[in-house]
């Protein structure tokens, strides 16, 4: 999927749809903004139509010319002007937020309408606003080939996800998007602070130009330092993720979908293009064993605390600060020590299709926990029992994309997951395995505590407080799907013989012990055991261990609450910059 | 040293003022105003780049001047939206603060009777 | 410029003391003081880096409009700071925080002084093109013409800041009048100036608009002086800021964007490419977008330093 | 060689930076802001007049010099104005007690 298309040079033909894949949401943004009232959902759905029909054509076109897309602005050459460029990684990225908007779009439907009698409500003309503004700056991201529209990029991601954050306008929510916006403004600054050393260095910010020029001297160093901590921080890598789980689990579901989902690939997205693409050879196997620990961090910590969450969503958001994790383990694997730079391989596919399943099963999971939210009146783990009776196409979309995320075949992270594991094989980084098989139970820890809470028998037969829209259900629904099938789309590109049948005894076995081990792990440190009388029975045999592992795991949760204080997230900040700065100084 | 390094100088350590004051001043607007001295060092050192690229008559490299005009008016949306989120934030809590524990269990949903309060309260 | 060879280092230190004082004096008044005091010396600075255009963006914006939003704010979230400064962290955390703000700084300035020499610089390339612009001053034609692009999604990036302020109101006054009302004291000196300023301000404005194809100024310091005047009489209570909903507000905001946009997609047609301006007719393209963008910046800017609806309209 | 140009303008700065001498020491040294504004504004409009009538002989063409001449006015009407509103705002403070 990433050595397939040829370089180019020049302008290629069909560059143009690069040009229309951002000016169709900044069309939408100002139609919308200026029509208000009714008129902006109607412009959003034509936006969503259209901007979907040009990521499938940017698809299309690469896959008949087998060639990057490039476009130049103004006609004007890079370093002096600004070019657009599209790959693999761009396109498939591209096609897949438009895909998640699009699932986004017609789940808030229901939850964002104006209320009859009224011009014009303030939820959803923000919201509606918002939506084709992050998806404009996700654009950006994906196609912009010179670093000051990245930064231009990044802050429209951050002015738009912010209001999300707090659309319900509760104090709490207010607190976590004024967090969210102050750190994600530090981050940025620190960016472009490194962009700025770049042009000191090199006299260009286009990224291609950079990736044949650019060498290992103190400027570039610094500046891939502070641009990589300055992008973690938007991204919420552990430990620098003291905004991410108020943020998500605090906003409106439909909110959170996008920010889990899609806001935090953008930034991450970025750290791809400049390790890989414009400072291949900078930062070197140390700094990038680093960004994988605090990966691998991230995936212990996300997920035992996901474990020990009382609320549904609060849970889900744990699950992002993992699995955000899971997207960094990648970067040691993809390092070539003969050429002692980062190549493009199956390692980045597989890092890639980790972002892209990520982005279809989370924006699944945040939409049904919103219908189960709206149904029970409330999102409670513990008083979940018998959700799946009411709302069962939900529940399905849940479980799916909990399905999906755990690594089973034929799902997208299954697939991804594989990839990662040859590569860890190849160049003998066991460890990393390990983690990649730990992460895959601790995923589906979570994942069953959720289903086996809502098949469990009620107490008392459940009254919905209301009636969720069939719509909704079956948008959440077609994400996950999307989500457990991906690895089948990707099929072309690579080998067939990666895929296994599903059904074949060996997959049923990994699925079956995936599954297992996950129930295990419910057992034996969750809170809230789901009411089976063989969880009864086994909890009372587990007690002693219990007691031992869920002191182990509030200790993670102690630590996790320090770790989000803002003036130790801003030292960890600090440190980190001067890790990176030691590792990729000793490299050389 | 030439006054242009030097002046690149004076804009890293504006850039270690200004991470000092984000990370230990608890205020927001504090935090605000850090972020805008930080923002003063970096543009200040992309000015330094510039200045260093002087050629052909003109006194600077005009791309990176005019980047940071384009820089300088989004740090100051930025501002702008982080000052109205404070002042909200203020007006439906009573405390800016962000520390978790600021907000205690008993804060008001926004109904509009709180909001009317808020706005009687910030009109006097 | 350099009227005095210790220029540099007396700017440089009075700068750093400024930054300084506004890291670390405890009140946010004074603290807000400071800030304005260290614009107008970068400003300086920037003169100094042979920056004119930088350093009247600076004084206009940096430090003018961003001074204005942070005391008003300051006096409206006056009687927290007592409580909140309980809250610092203690006293190893801001040594600790300090010394790794220090290593960070020295690396920092390692990577400045290793800076390669000769410098890179574009400005080769700037001068051979130049001509095509049909403009005098480089700065301008990068923002309009070499990476006009960037300008169009900031203004975009402009618009959704002021939604997102906007989007702070609560329900109720949706679509109302943002901020506070001011009343106009009669006899108030506010007043007169309101009145007075005003017509001289624009009168810079188009000035600096006028001048900035060819030397410092352009399209954001005129939209600045615009939004300051503006600024002055909503401040003065001789007008206010109108409501959100209106849709000749929104117009404003939209047209500079929407005539981006549309000039960009002619020049798809007329000279093969997004922005791209036939020969010969640079300039009409690029004053066909500056009058309206101009426009709609100094609108954005005014909103939003009026900040989120607080008044409904009925009221 | 000095002219009596030189002279004049030594004379005129120098005499501007009396003023701003002396209005820096009244701003530190005055009791209340009544009266540290009252030596700001000599600072601000005798000293800057001083300067700008110092420097005027030295300009290269008459734009310049009207320009330093507005600058002057500008910020005569700009201290006149933030006095009076700080004279007030003192004043409104003082009665508050």
């Amino acid at each position: 999927m990433v050595s397939l298309f040829a370089v180019a040079d020049a302008v290629t033909p069909g560059g143009t749809l690069l040009v229309l894949s951002l000016l169709v949401p900044v069309a939408g943004i100002l139609a919308a903004m200026l029509a208000g009232g009714r008129h902006v959902a109607r412009v959003v759905a034509v936006v969503v139509v259209i901007g979907l029909a040009v990521a499938v054509a940017i698809g299309w076109q690469m896959l008949q010319s087998g060639s990057e897309l490039v476009y130049w602005l103004g006609g004007w050459a890079p370093p002096l002007g600004v070019g657009l460029r599209a790959d693999g990684l761009s396109a498939v990225m591209m096609l897949i937020t438009a895909v998640v908007v699009g699932g986004i779009a017609i789940y808030a439907r229901a939850e964002f309408r104006t209320p009859p009698g009224v011009t014009e409500a303030r939820a959803p003309y923000v919201f509606w606003i918002m939506l084709l503004g992050i998806w404009c700056g996700l654009n950006a991201v994906f196609v912009s080939a010179d670093l000051f529209t990245l930064y231009v990029a990044l802050e429209l991601l951050t002015f738009s996800a912010m209001p999300l954050v707090c659309l319900d306008g509760r104090a709490e929510t207010l607190q976590a998007a004024l967090r969210y916006m102050i750190f994600a403004l530090m981050g940025s600054v620190l960016y472009l602070l490194g962009a700025v050393l770049i042009y000191g260095a090199y006299g260009t910010l286009d990224i291609a130009q950079l990736g044949q020029v650019t060498q290992a001297d103190a400027a570039t160093v610094a500046a891939c330092v502070l641009m990589t901590i300055g992008l973690l921080a938007k991204t919420a890598l552990f430990p620098l993720h003291l905004w991410l789980p108020p943020a998500h689990a605090g906003a409106p579901p439909a909110a959170s979908a996008v920010l889990s989902a899609l806001v935090v690939k953008g930034s991450f997205f970025i750290v791809v293009r400049i390790w890989f693409d414009a400072m291949p050879g900078v930062p070197g196997l140390g700094a990038a064993q680093l960004l994988a620990a605090m990966g691998a961090a991230a995936i212990l910590f996300g997920s035992v605390i996901a474990l020990r969450q009382q609320r549904l969503k609060l849970l889900i958001a744990y699950s992002t600060l993992a699995q955000i994790g899971y997207l960094f383990i990648m970067f040691p694997l993809a390092f070539d020590p003969a050429v002692g730079e980062f190549v493009r391989g199956d390692a980045l596919t597989g890092g890639m299709l980790q972002a892209m399943s990520h982005a279809t099963a989370k924006a699944a999971m945040f939409m049904a926990a919103g219908l189960i939210y709206a149904t029970l009146g409330h999102d409670r783990i513990g008083e979940m029992a018998g959700v799946a009776r009411v709302v069962p196409i939900t529940v399905l979309a849940f479980a799916v994309g909990g399905i999906a995320l755990m690594g089973i075949v034929p799902s997208g992270a299954y697939l991804a997951k594989k990839l990662l594991l040859g590569a860890a094989d190849g160049s003998g980084q066991w460890w990393w395995s390990l983690v990649l098989e730990a992460g895959g139970f601790l995923t589906a820890s979570y994942v069953v505590l959720v289903i086996a809470q809502a098949l469990a028998k009620p107490a008392a037969p459940i009254v919905p407080r209301v009636r969720v829209a069939r719509s909704q259900e079956w948008a959440a629904l077609a994400l996950a799907v999307c989500s457990l099938l991906l690895s089948l789309a990707v099929l072309g590109p690579v080998p067939a013989s990666l895929i296994s049948n599903p059904l074949a005894p060996k997959e049923l076995l990994a699925s079956a012990i995936a599954i297992i081990g996950g129930a295990l792990l419910v057992l034996a440190y969750s809170r809230e055991l789901p009411r089976f009388a063989i969880v009864d029975r086994i909890a009372g045999l587990l007690r002693p261990l219990r007691g031992a592992l869920g002191a182990l795991a509030n200790g993670f949760v102690r630590i996790d609450d320090a770790a989000r204080q803002w003036s130790i997230a801003g030292l960890s900040m600090l440190v980190l910059t001067l890790l990176f700065g030691a590792a990729m100084v000793l490299q050389r | 040293m030439t006054e242009t390094t030097l002046l690149g100088l004076c804009a890293a350590v504006l850039v270690g003022l200004g991470l000092f004051g984000l990370i230990v001043n608890p205020q927001p607007l504090r935090k605000v105003l850090a972020f805008n001295v930080l923002g003063g060092g970096v543009f200040m050192l992309f000015g330094v780049v510039a200045r260093r690229g002087a050629a052909m008559g003109f006194g600077g490299d005009p791309v990176p001047q005019g980047l940071v005009i384009t820089g300088l008016v989004v740090s100051f949306a930025a501002t702008a939206l982080a000052v109205a989120l404070i002042l909200r934030l203020h007006a439906v809590a009573g405390t800016a603060s962000l520390r978790a524990d600021a907000l205690d269990a008993t804060t008001a949903p926004p109904t509009a009777a709180a909001d009317d309060a808020a706005a009687v309260q910030r009109l006097t | 410029m350099n009227v005095l060879p210790w220029a540099g280092a007396l700017v440089a230190v009075l700068l750093l003391a400024l930054a300084l004082w506004v890291i670390v004096v405890r009140s946010t008044f004074a603290a807000v003081v400071g800030f304005v005091a260290y614009g107008i010396i970068l400003s300086l600075v920037w003169m100094l880096l042979h920056a004119p255009d930088i350093a009247l963006t600076e004084v206009a914006i940096g430090s003018g409009l961003t001074g204005v939003l942070l005391l008003g704010a300051g006096s409206r979230l006056r009687g927290t700071e007592g409580n909140e400064n309980a809250h610092a962290p203690g006293a190893v955390v801001r040594v600790v925080a300090a010394l790794l703000c220090a290593a960070v700084t020295v690396g920092l300035g390692l990577a400045v002084l290793l800076l390669p020499e000769p410098a890179p610089s574009l400005a080769p390339l700037v001068a051979a093109n130049l001509y095509r612009t049909e403009l005098g001053n480089p700065v301008t034609a990068v923002l309009i013409a070499f990476r006009a692009t960037d300008t169009m999604l900031e203004v975009v990036v402009l618009l959704l800041a002021l939604v997102g302020a906007w989007s702070l109101a609560p329900d109720r006054v949706w679509g109302g009048y943002p901020g506070l009302r001011h009343h106009a004291d009669p006899n108030g000196m506010l007043v007169y100036a309101a009145r007075r300023l005003p017509p001289l301000g624009i009168v810079v404005a188009l000035y600096l608009f006028y001048a900035g194809s060819n030397s410092p100024g352009g399209e954001f310091q005129s939209a600045t002086v615009l939004a300051a005047m503006w600024l002055l009489a909503m401040l003065a209570g001789v007008t206010h800021a109108p409501p959100t909903a209106a849709l000749r507000v929104r117009a404003l905001l939209v047209m500079g964007s929407t005539v981006f946009l549309v000039v960009g997609i002619v020049g798809m047609f007329t000279a093969g490419a997004f922005l791209a301006y036939p020969a010969g007719w640079a300039k009409v393209f690029i004053l066909a977008i500056e009058v309206p963008v101009t426009l709609s910046i100094a609108v954005a800017l005014g909103m939003l330093m009026a900040g989120a609806p607080e008044r409904p309209v009925q009221a | 060689m000095i002219s009596a140009l030189d002279v004049f303008t030594l004379v005129f700065v120098a005499g501007g930076a009396i003023f701003f001498l002396a209005g820096t020491v009244g701003l530190l040294r005055f009791p209340d802001t009544l009266t540290r504004l009252h030596a700001l504004t000599k600072a601000d409009n005798l000293g800057l007049g001083l300067i700008v009538i110092g420097l005027l002989p030295r300009v290269d063409s008459v734009t310049a010099g009207i320009k330093l001449v507005c600058i002057w006015a500008l910020v005569l009407f700009a201290s006149a104005l933030v006095s009076q509103l700080i004279g007030r705002a003192a004043r409104r403070e003082e009665l508050d007690q």
